[in-house]
């Protein structure tokens, strides 16, 4: 791996920092989210630990420089292993007025702010609606401003390509990359590798952004307004070979991977939807896996078809967002009434209704356990990290296949987007997942498609196969036989059967774990927040608070251990990007008086807050112990 | 092509469940006939598949000794696009009503058409919802009343036959459930054409919209209300094939064939021309003004959605080699963690 | 009122009784229902109290014979007021063996079942699957049987007509309801009525039916099978004039009603669906109340119309049943962000998915609460009788106006079909439903659509009024101003503000009404359990138990002393005909053991069923009452 | 009509809200061009009513200084037909896109159509997704490749204007974004027409499917490859209109007016055809085989639903009288406990 000093060494003080969060700020057109994939991919190639939380304005392109046009791309790499991209910014590098004021309120006191001077001219702050520059309003002032003329500089420097001032005002953001680079003494060999691939066919382009790049960088070096470098040191990561993965990416590969231990093929029906789309997009480029992907024309036929293809012997999947959910509710019921296997993912947003659809939140948890007409029971498991997306997947089909079932995984908005280094797995030692099919049953002897095994499981017999011949469909059935049927006691037997078959699953649910302190209080999280609850604990510990972990990966059912680990504890703290779903499910089921803390503001936990509301109810729990438990609300009227 | 297979016969394709129509339903002849046909086109039971939506007419999977699934109100041909598209090798068949295919799955309905998925949609058309108990449907006339229309419809039917032609329909056809050679001939062709075969079958709902299509089974009326398509051969019908369909720039009218119209004046069919003009023309002909063309209105060659999308694995495969997750990890960059 | 004894007087000794519960099966082309119909008409027209249970066959017309085809009608009539059909049959009546066999479980012992003798051939056997007969067999040996030639009596007593037999036949069943009529003594004139106007263009038919009818009261009168008639004397209701209705009737009525008093014409969405079908078909005939009724393409065309027509300032409803209301969800999703009034009616019946569609069930509470992504918060009310649609309604658009908020109402198949004696309310003396609309705006001036009163209702501005001018859609909305907003905060507020809004709800619900003991166990009930719950602990507090009873009427806010009152009692038990729907939520917000009895299986509870679990739980109270609550369970595997 | 009125100006339709679109979006034009329409069309901004479903295009009532619903995916013709069925008074447009007109709001556009209501509708056909960022869409050609068809779409796109005409149109126009005036003239024509206008509008988007109109629009290319309709007119066009349309049977084929052709012997327009198959004859007119046509396809007269459910009231009132509950009540079997 080639470190700074062998490419371009810098002659600056270097000083050594266990972890730096940087968010890059800037017009949708400036490129941020390039310029913090290359950030990301470079820090994690040199050792550290990454995470990211991109953040996309939710027009394609709102106008330039307007605050609706935003486009921010945060990036935390450490020294440690960590959890989450970062609560305040260590540095922000804003483009525009417009990403200076909108970014601002995130940058730590006295941290490190970068602006392209030449970007705050009357017309700028017109457009970003500012009466005054706030480089000059003492806006700024509890930070270190650093005014670069980020313009003329990258045009000088791709002057003698004569490319014209258009295009190579377009090289800006290779130009504050390597001032970036520069600052944190990342590698640039990554970069330019990468800018020499995406540009081939453009040598001159290509050319253009190395001049910035490199002017960036030597900016950095030369000029007086950097004192010092900031070196991270790499990561004590376990050993192995790793890559940088996105929520959508491990998943689609997860999906790849069950396909093959399964050995069925792959049919995703879906119908494009943020952030769910990328899904849709990455499995339509596998199709030399076998991968089949059908665009369908809505959210049911999305549904449908998958059940389609499920009962063909297809690893069948749909994906999509809280409104295509709610639009496959009568599909999945069907499903549910077929006991055919089926995943359904629901990358959830912000809502009701088409909502804060680039936003993240967790409420679409009561939805798809109870978003259908009838008794519909139907197992729910949530991924927590970008990387943990793909085990997730896996561990659904082996559930969904075994228990003949359609499945909801949970993912949302964050994790979709967010990145992560994952250790790459050794593919062949995965474990299969074997799938019978009954053989061709005997002539003139009706088959008994209902008829269960030891787990309630029905047989999944194919079209295809000689005197298996039977008839599926959404009206009750008679148990065994599958018939339709209208007899009281049989309705009653099957609505219980198909409850009992979910229950089963706890079965395959390993032991839960629990991190932290054995009583005092106990956090139970579910979903994307693990990053932040897990930090938010292991700082509290750190303070010598009696607190504890636990993060639920089963929404339905819930472990068989939980109800016992609930009562060890005094206090339960239930922290939910939503109004409290998780939290009445477990006062309903375990009667205890949980408290929860509410945020729904279309943005993850951050650390901080967290720490706070284990503070308030640790501390409550030293004391009287039996205030009552109130849901807080993150709330600021 | 049925020589070489064992021979089956119409019952074994009956399941062991008891049909449940109203006595006199037309759906008891449509059941009839499609049994007839199956046995002739060399594809066994276990690979042949009925997928329904909700209605009288989707209860017909059951009676089927296929596999089969009665899915839920107007979503079938999504079904059938799921399964047709993982399973080329089965012969799938979508039975739908006019409410079903029309009025609640009328969007999958065009989709899988313009689509061309290799599927077989029937739509039992009997101008009303039977399972509901007797409310208009997208094909009931003006002015019908019914219980949801006590003051007569006042919604402007749908064309099936236009509809599915403008939705680039491969294949469109149209029987009567009670006329059952030619409702044979047209299932058997139906099913032979490679892509979306869409055939309207007029039937008959004998307690909530009884004589919907009597003028079309009428002894006495059917020569003249009826007009037999038959490809390469001019428009002709009436009892004693006196009367002629002839085009007036382009307004089709009624000729007497009296002598003073020759037969090449007329109109003739040709169901695989590659512009679906003519077909649409004749999807306009509707009793009374005209008599109503049953038998194929269209019938040209498109490759399927099915075929087109595993063409596509198999190229890819082909391209870039069987997928492997190993490489495909490494694909992007990595680094190592000793 | 005319009194069987001026009518026809019966010779026979007359035996009074408080109550009678008859059930009439037969094929569904026999005409059940209709005899039904008239004998409950005709018993309440005599002024017994009156409620009814018939029973469709899944069909439109099965095989004759069939038991598939055997459709049922149960009427109970009674000198007291009562509030279901009754459990056991004091008389069954079975036109042929399919029906007989179906329906004679339900028969108590020596309780009377009349039969067709003349249909129990061998063809009628081998159509019911019956290889003996049942009448030989043993099988009736606990009743009193009758048997009776209908067929040939009927064909006798209309022969002069000659019409042939086919038609002869067809008045068999009124031929049976002179039979049952004279049994009981119901006066025959309101039927002879009835026959004149049903068949005034076919006089001869209308002959034939009166004479069958005739001829069977005389063969009751004559023939030695019944040594005895009864009598049920009038019942004490409160005075004043009273019809029978159907709870789907009484629902459009309800929706009339609403309509007037709040001066808004009614514009109903829908899409026919068992069992709500009929709300349409009766809306449909209301033109000249100025209803206007779409038949849309499906569900969601459905409900998008009415949240179109309630912009444009109508009083919007949609109706549907499970699997319709599933295919809603999205929409409704919008009218809670559009913050407009929308009645949404679930009539409930058995599922998941097709489920049993002519069967009753309470399984989708939780899906109209949660059944949409996002935080998307319903105020929901249930009606609990056929009569209480009416009042249910009002209530309903009274709040839906007042809080700018779209509302469920739940009903079932039980309900809906269901009748009972209604005291037609005074019309002119129902409150008025104050309904106000912002006036022209000012030239300029911003209007502010999202600007909140004290119950934080928004102004419902329509079209067509001046400067009004705005729009409105499902992204997130700025406070106050209505306008797109990506900002967090405001996203919280908002979110905290919708749910408010639906809390606010609670300071109109008038305090609960609790029936029975103050202390012991509390029976919570919602919807249309009412009847059999309030019947079982009537006759739980006969025998002395400490029972009391609260029926819930809303489900979403709950009334704001339910908490006080549910911590009163030692033990809560809640039967629900689902899974423990509202036992989840009670135990989520109260933190109470509520204990649970449910059934699953497309049938309402009997009284008994529910005496008997009351009186496990009293019991269980006197004892040590730290026995834990147990999910209880009508299945019997 | 609109003399007596206080004079509106385009201004007066312009909302506070920044218009949010890419740079270069066709859409700009097709804001600007509706606002200089609207105020010749004598309703008042509080008369009109704009309602979208989701997509690039369906921000359009955001923009405009009338009320407006932006409302879910597909859905805008079922809120459109349930705020026009109450109140006929307004005047109702609804905006939408190829994917959320067509893909999943193919079944409220086909009903909406074929009932008639008095609203109009305006495609804005980019061919692609826009808001999620470019996938293909139902008016994308096959072999497109786009984010979810790398290998190219196996879709077979659907054609708007056929669509709607077999979906029994009164009303059906297509016009392009960036030619103003005919935009303008074609959406004017729209709003006068009484039952559903539909209006197809080629729309560029510059960032997803940049150029797939190109050849329409450009200057060198543009009269060779549109064909005008002109009511009544013989279909001419071609830079020095040199070239028209003529029938041969039901095929349509291109002639040289080299003088060897006779302007009689081409295909004369005619919009108000009351059947159909005109219209659907020039909806599969397509480049590059053909010019394609613009302007107004299809314009007959037929009652709308709107006026037709409330005729219905009308009469009920007239014939049954207001409704009174106190009699409907009584009107069933009653009796009366003293
Ligand atoms: C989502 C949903 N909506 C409505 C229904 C009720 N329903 C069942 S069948 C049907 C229409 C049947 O008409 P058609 O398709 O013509 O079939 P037919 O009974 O006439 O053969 C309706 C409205 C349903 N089962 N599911
Ligand atoms: C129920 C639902 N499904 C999917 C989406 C995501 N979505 C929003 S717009 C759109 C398609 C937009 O394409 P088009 O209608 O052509 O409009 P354009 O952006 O091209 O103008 C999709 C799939 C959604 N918002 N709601
Ligand atoms: S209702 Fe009509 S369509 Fe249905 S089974 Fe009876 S006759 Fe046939
Ligand atoms: S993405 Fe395309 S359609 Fe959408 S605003 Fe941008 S240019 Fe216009
Ligand atoms: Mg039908
Ligand atoms: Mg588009």
């Amino acid at each position: 791996m080639i470190t700074p000093n062998e490419s371009f060494p810098s002659t600056k003080p270097v000083q050594q920092v266990a972890g730096v969060t940087v968010r890059l700020a800037g017009d949708s057109g400036d490129g941020m989210q390039l310029l913090g994939t290359q950030l990301t991919n470079t820090s994690a190639l040199s050792g550290n630990d990454v995470a990211t939380f991109p953040d996309f304005p939710a027009e394609i392109r709102a106008p330039r420089g307007t605050r609706a046009g935003v486009s921010g791309f945060q990036v935390r790499f450490a020294s440690e292993d960590i959890f989450t991209p970062g609560d305040g910014l260590d540095a922000l590098v804003a483009m525009n007025p417009a990403a200076l004021v909108t970014n601002l309120a995130d940058l730590r006191d006295s941290g490190i702010l970068i602006v392209n001077s030449e970007s705050f001219e009357d017309k700028d702050l017109k457009l970003a609606k500012l009466s005054a520059s706030p480089l000059e309003d003492g806006t700024v002032a509890r930070f270190r401003l650093i005014k670069v003329p980020m313009t003329s500089l990258t045009r000088n420097a791709v002057a003698e390509l004569n490319l014209g001032t258009k295009i190579a005002d377009r090289c800006k953001n290779f130009f504050a990359m390597g001032l970036v680079f520069w600052l944190y003494g990342r590698d640039v060999e990554p970069t330019l590798r990468f800018i020499d691939e995406k540009f081939a066919s453009k040598p001159d382009i290509a050319e253009a952004n190395r001049r910035a790049l490199r002017a960036g960088w030597n900016y950095g070096e030369t000029t007086e307004s950097f004192a010092t470098t900031f070196q991270v040191a790499p990561a004590r990561l376990p050993g192995g070979t790793y890559c940088n993965v996105m929520g959508n990416e491990a998943l689609a590969w997860g999906l790849l991977a069950a396909s093959q231990l399964s050995q069925k093929p792959l049919f995703l029906g879906s119908y494009p939807i943020t952030p769910a789309s990328d899904i849709l997009h990455q499995l339509s480029q596998y199709k030399n896996f076998g991968v089949r992907t059908f665009q369908a024309e809505d959210e049911i036929s999305a549904v449908c078809s998958a059940i389609g293809a499920a009962f063909g012997g297809s690893m069948a999947v749909t994906t999509s967002s809280g409104p295509g959910v709610a639009l496959k509710s009568e599909g999945i019921g069907l499903a549910v009434m077929l006991e055919l296997p089926l995943i359904v993912f629901d990358i959830q947003r912000g809502g009701p209704s088409t909502g804060l659809p680039t936003k993240t939140e967790q409420s679409d948890l009561l939805m798809v356990l109870f978003g259908r007409n009838g008794e519909s029971p139907i197992p729910v498991i949530a991924a927590r990290s970008p990387s943990d997306c793909f085990n997730t997947v896996i561990e659904a089909w082996r559930v969904a296949s075994r228990f003949m079932t359609p499945i909801f995984v949970l993912s949302d908005g964050y994790i979709a987007n967010g990145a992560e280094p994952w250790r790459l797995p050794d593919v062949k030692s995965l474990p299969p997942i074997p799938i019978e099919h009954p053989g061709p049953g005997k002539p003139g002897e009706a088959y008994l498609p209902y008829q269960r095994d030891a787990q309630l499981a029905r047989p999944w017999a194919l079209p295809g196969t000689p005197e298996l011949m039977h008839r599926i469909g959404g009206l009750e059935k008679e148990d065994v036989t599958g018939n339709v049927s209208y007899d009281p006691k049989n309705h009653q037997h099957m609505v219980n059967t198909r409850a009992a078959k979910v229950a089963n699953i706890a079965s395959m649910i390993p032991p839960t774990e629990v991190e932290g302190a054995e009583h005092g209080l106990l956090v139970l999280s579910w979903g994307g927040t693990y990053g932040a609850c897990r930090t938010a604990v292991e700082q509290s510990l750190q303070r010598g608070l009696a607190v504890a972990h636990v993060h639920l990966r089963w929404l339905n059912p819930f472990p068989s251990d939980l109800g016992e680990i609930l009562r060890r504890y005094e206090r339960v703290l239930i922290p939910e990007l939503n109004t409290g779903h998780l939290r009445m499910l477990i006062r309903a089921k375990f009667l205890v008086d949980a408290a929860g803390y509410s945020k729904v503001q279309g943005k993850p936990f951050s650390v901080s807050e967290l720490v706070e509301q284990i503070e308030r109810l640790a501390s409550a729990n030293n004391g009287s112990g039996s205030a009552p438990a109130r849901q807080a609300s993150a709330a600021t009227r | 092509m049925s020589i070489d297979l064992p021979v089956l016969k119409p019952t074994d394709f009956a399941s062991d469940q008891d049909v449940r129509w109203c006595p006199g339903c037309g759906d008891y002849s449509i059941l009839a006939q499609m049994k007839k046909v199956l046995p002739d086109l060399g594809v066994r039971p276990e690979n042949t598949v009925f997928i329904s939506g909700i209605g009288c007419s989707s209860r017909f999977p059951y009676y089927m000794n296929t596999y089969g699934i009665h899915s839920i109100h107007g979503r079938a041909p999504a079904f059938a696009t799921g399964l047709k598209s993982t399973r080329p090798d089965l012969t799938v068949w979508v039975i739908t009503g006019d409410g079903d295919a029309l009025s609640i799955g009328g969007n999958h309905f065009l989709h899988a058409i313009r689509r061309n998925i290799d599927i077989n949609i029937v739509l039992f058309n009997n101008s009303i919802y039977g399972l509901t108990k007797g409310q208009y449907s997208p094909t009931s006339p003006v002015g019908h009343r019914t219980k949801s229309t006590p003051r007569g419809s006042i919604d402007y039917p749908l064309n099936p036959i236009s509809v599915a032609i403008a939705a680039e329909a491969t294949f469109v056809a149209r029987s009567i459930d009670v006329h059952a050679p030619h409702l044979i001939e047209t299932l058997r062709r139906a099913a032979e054409h490679r892509g979306t075969s869409f055939v309207e079958v007029y039937q008959n709902c004998n307690v909530f919209n009884d004589g919907a299509w009597d003028h079309f089974t009428g002894k006495e009326t059917k020569d003249d209300t009826l007009l037999h398509l038959e490809h390469g051969k001019p428009l002709v019908f009436g009892k004693n094939r006196d009367k002629g369909i002839r085009l007036h720039g382009l307004v089709p009218e009624v000729v007497q064939l009296d002598g003073t119209v020759a037969l090449d004046e007329l109109l003739f069919h040709d169901e695989a021309l590659a512009d679906s003009q003519m077909a649409f023309l004749l999807s306009r002909l509707r009793y009374p003004h005209f008599p109503e063309p049953i038998g194929v209105f269209r019938n040209v060659k498109r490759p399927s959605y099915d075929q087109l999308l595993n063409d596509q694995i198999t190229d890819a495969i082909a391209e870039q080699g069987a997928g492997d997750l190993e490489s495909l990890f490494k694909s992007s960059d990595t680094w190592v963690v000793p």
